[in-house]
């Protein structure tokens, strides 16, 4: 049972870590802000979740779940906040998608 | 596999920061500070598990709260300074 | 590795021109220094400086540069002189550091002399675990209660300094420029709704909990000082000063430095010396535990009151910068539609 | 041998960086970041002395021998609650500086002052 629990924490943190690195290498490739901020805000949460739930079935002491839930949970509610205000921000104060780019 | 998952997340932070020194307008630099707290979040997580240490998570928690805070404080503050700022070379 | 980023972001701090990036980049070298305390074991530290060196101070400084301009002319005077008294220093300190103990060895003089009493004995005489926070009340409870008297002298500096005298007029021109500003952020609002009861219960987890975990007075001032300036942030000054009117914060920073210091008395009055904690009740460790506590809540306070205090007068000095030009600019429309 | 002493250099990195911040820049808030950065390679200066080999944080467990030196902990916590009441000041001076003078220049206040007197 345990080896069951073992590979598919591992299967999820190497899942995580790849939508991360994908998520950075997003980041600095796209062209412009709004892409930019396409690439960081889907990976970010998506991949923090996968990491944390690879944590979560790494050691099932009850505290530690606990505080692993409060941290997805935030997260979860954080991210897309986050990338919304900022892309009320950006929008509000004139900085205009590129529409036309090839 | 956490060392190989918090390699990962060394390399993503670099990026960030490497995008705060080059990013053109000022958003794409909150965007990376951004990006940053998440994944240093992340990291303390897995340093966490790690060292073997479970108490390194209210940390975790503390980051997540103070990296929302900060970006909140950063838009709320950067539309009207530019608001402020562009109002003397007027 | 951490500290390899630590020194690119130093770096990149000294070239940068647009002090709003060195803003963004002072907090990213505040959150990095904190993961580096991670790394190295000091828990508690890493709190204090994850919920201080990244969240207050970048906050403080973007609001002190809203107020003072954005861009620094570039002129450096006389570069290379400074650049060489820096690396003249730098090269006497490394060579200092040769004869210093190799990094994380056991047998360095720091770790022979009194530590290993701490260790073992900080157990049986305060039975709190977290050696950090024993030693920070009780062992040294003296130095904590100068640091707290420091922190309200900072307060009240800033307070003496930046105090705005309220016009009722004037108040009723800054209200109006509040609200109409806050209408839009209607989704932040509500999020921030619903964190925000989650973010004071989780200052005071942090507050009481710091005897078993990391955490203890200062972080936990320092998180409910933030969550009070997100509130004051996205529903505007004036509801935010409804909300906690000044007179009643200043009266808190009082409040908890009184109660660290009549903790003191109270054991002085039983006859042992200043802060010593274990008369507070019959058996010393019990004594020691409330001692402890009551100190950490004295402490808490009085952080929380003055970072509040501090915020509130950098925003309550940039409304009025911003209303004062906002009055020029009515006057003098009102003065071209009269004539 | 190399890697016994990485810490204190980078430690002496970053504080000549703070350092020639706050010599070379003319700016006040330019220069109070540069101070931070001082202080905080302080901070890293001593937690790095107090890292012990396969020692874990000073919180006490029943299995755990071998701990971290608390000590330093302690003061880099006071340390740095102080720091961030003189950055506070720092900013308010700052401020009113700006206002007083209408520019936080070193050269464009000291100008000024030499008009003055």
């Amino acid at each position: 049972m345990d080896t069951l629990i073992e590979t598919s924490s591992f299967l999820f943190l190497l899942i995580g870590s790849f939508l991360c690195i994908s998520g950075g290498v997003g980041i600095l490739k796209f062209p412009d802000f709004y892409t930019r901020m396409h690439a960081v805000g889907v990976t970010e949460t998506l991949a923090t979740a996968m990491i944390l739930i690879g944590l979560m079935l790494q050691n099932p002491d009850a505290l530690v779940l606990l505080k692993l839930l409060f941290i997805l949970l935030l997260t979860l509610l954080i991210g897309p906040t986050a990338s919304h205000a900022l892309a009320q921000a950006a929008i509000k104060n004139g900085l205009k998608p590129e529409l036309h780019k090839k | 596999m956490l060392t190989a998952a918090t390699l990962a997340i060394l390399i993503v932070m670099f990026m960030a920061i490497c995008r705060v020194v080059v990013g053109p307008t000022l958003y794409d630099r909150i965007l990376a500070v951004n990006m940053f707290g998440t994944k240093t979040v992340l990291l303390i997580s897995l340093l966490g598990f790690v060292m073997g240490r479970p108490e390194f998570l209210d940390i975790a928690i503390v980051y997540s709260l103070i990296n929302f805070i900060s970006v909140i404080a950063v838009l709320r503050y950067s539309d009207s300074s530019i608001f402020h700022h562009s109002k003397q070379q007027k | 590795m951490l500290l390899a980023f630590l020194v690119a972001v130093a770096l990149a701090i000294v070239s940068m021109k647009d002090l709003f990036s060195v803003i963004m980049l002072s907090g990213i070298y505040g959150l990095l220094s904190a993961s580096f305390f991670v790394a190295m074991d000091a828990v508690d530290v890493a709190f204090t400086e994850a919920a201080v060196g990244a969240g207050i101070s970048t906050l403080l400084m973007l609001v002190a540069i809203t107020m003072t301009g954005r861009s620094e002319d570039p002129d450096r005077h006389k570069p290379f002189l400074a650049l060489a008294v820096v690396v003249v220093t730098g090269g006497l300190l490394i060579y200092g550091t040769f004869d210093m103990p190799a990094f994380g060895s056991a047998q360095a003089p720091i770790h022979q002399q009194v530590v290993p009493r701490y260790i073992q004995h900080s157990m049986e005489e305060i039975g709190v675990p977290n050696i950090v926070t024993s030693v920070l009340a009780s062992y040294r409870g003296f130095d904590t209660f100068g640091e707290v008297v420091v922190i309200f002298t900072a307060g009240m500096g800033v307070l003496a300094l930046l105090s705005v005298a309220r016009r009722p007029e004037d108040i009723a021109e800054i209200d109006s420029l509040n609200d109409s500003m806050h209408e839009q952020h209607l989704i932040l609002r509500i999020v921030s709704k619903m964190l925000l009861p989650f973010i004071l219960l989780f200052a005071l987890y942090v507050q009481f909990h710091g005897d078993y975990g990391p955490g203890g007075g200062f972080q936990a001032g320092v998180i409910f000082a933030a969550a009070i300036i997100l509130y004051a942030m996205l529903f505007g000054m004036s509801t935010a000063r409804r909300v906690i009117n000044q007179s009643f914060i200043q009266l808190l920073a009082a409040a908890g430095v009184l109660l660290y210091g009549s903790v003191g008395i109270v054991s002085l009055l039983e006859g042992k010396n200043f802060l010593d904690y274990g008369v507070l009740s019959d058996d010393p460790v019990a004594g020691q535990h409330l001692g402890i506590l009551l100190i950490e809540l004295g402490v808490g306070i009085t952080v929380a009151s003055v970072m509040v205090i501090i915020f509130f007068n950098f925003a309550g000095r940039r409304e009025n910068a911003h209303s004062g030009e906002e009055n020029e600019m009515q006057n003098n429309n009102r003065g071209n539609n009269k004539t | 041998m190399l890697m016994d002493h990485y810490n204190y250099w980078i430690v002496v990195v970053l504080m000549m960086t703070g350092f020639y911040i706050v010599i070379a820049h003319g700016n006040l808030i330019k220069k109070i970041v540069g101070l931070s950065i001082f202080q905080t390679s302080v901070f890293i200066f001593y937690i790095s002395m107090a890292k012990v080999e396969g020692g874990t944080a000073p919180i006490l467990e029943e299995g755990i021998r071998q701990y971290s030196n608390p000590l330093p902990h302690v003061l880099i916590l006071t340390a740095i609650v102080v720091g961030i009441a003189t950055t506070a000041l720092g900013l308010a001076l700052a401020v009113r500086i700006k206002e007083a003078y209408g520019s936080i220049e070193e050269e464009e206040i000291q100008r000024q002052d030499n008009l003055d007197c």
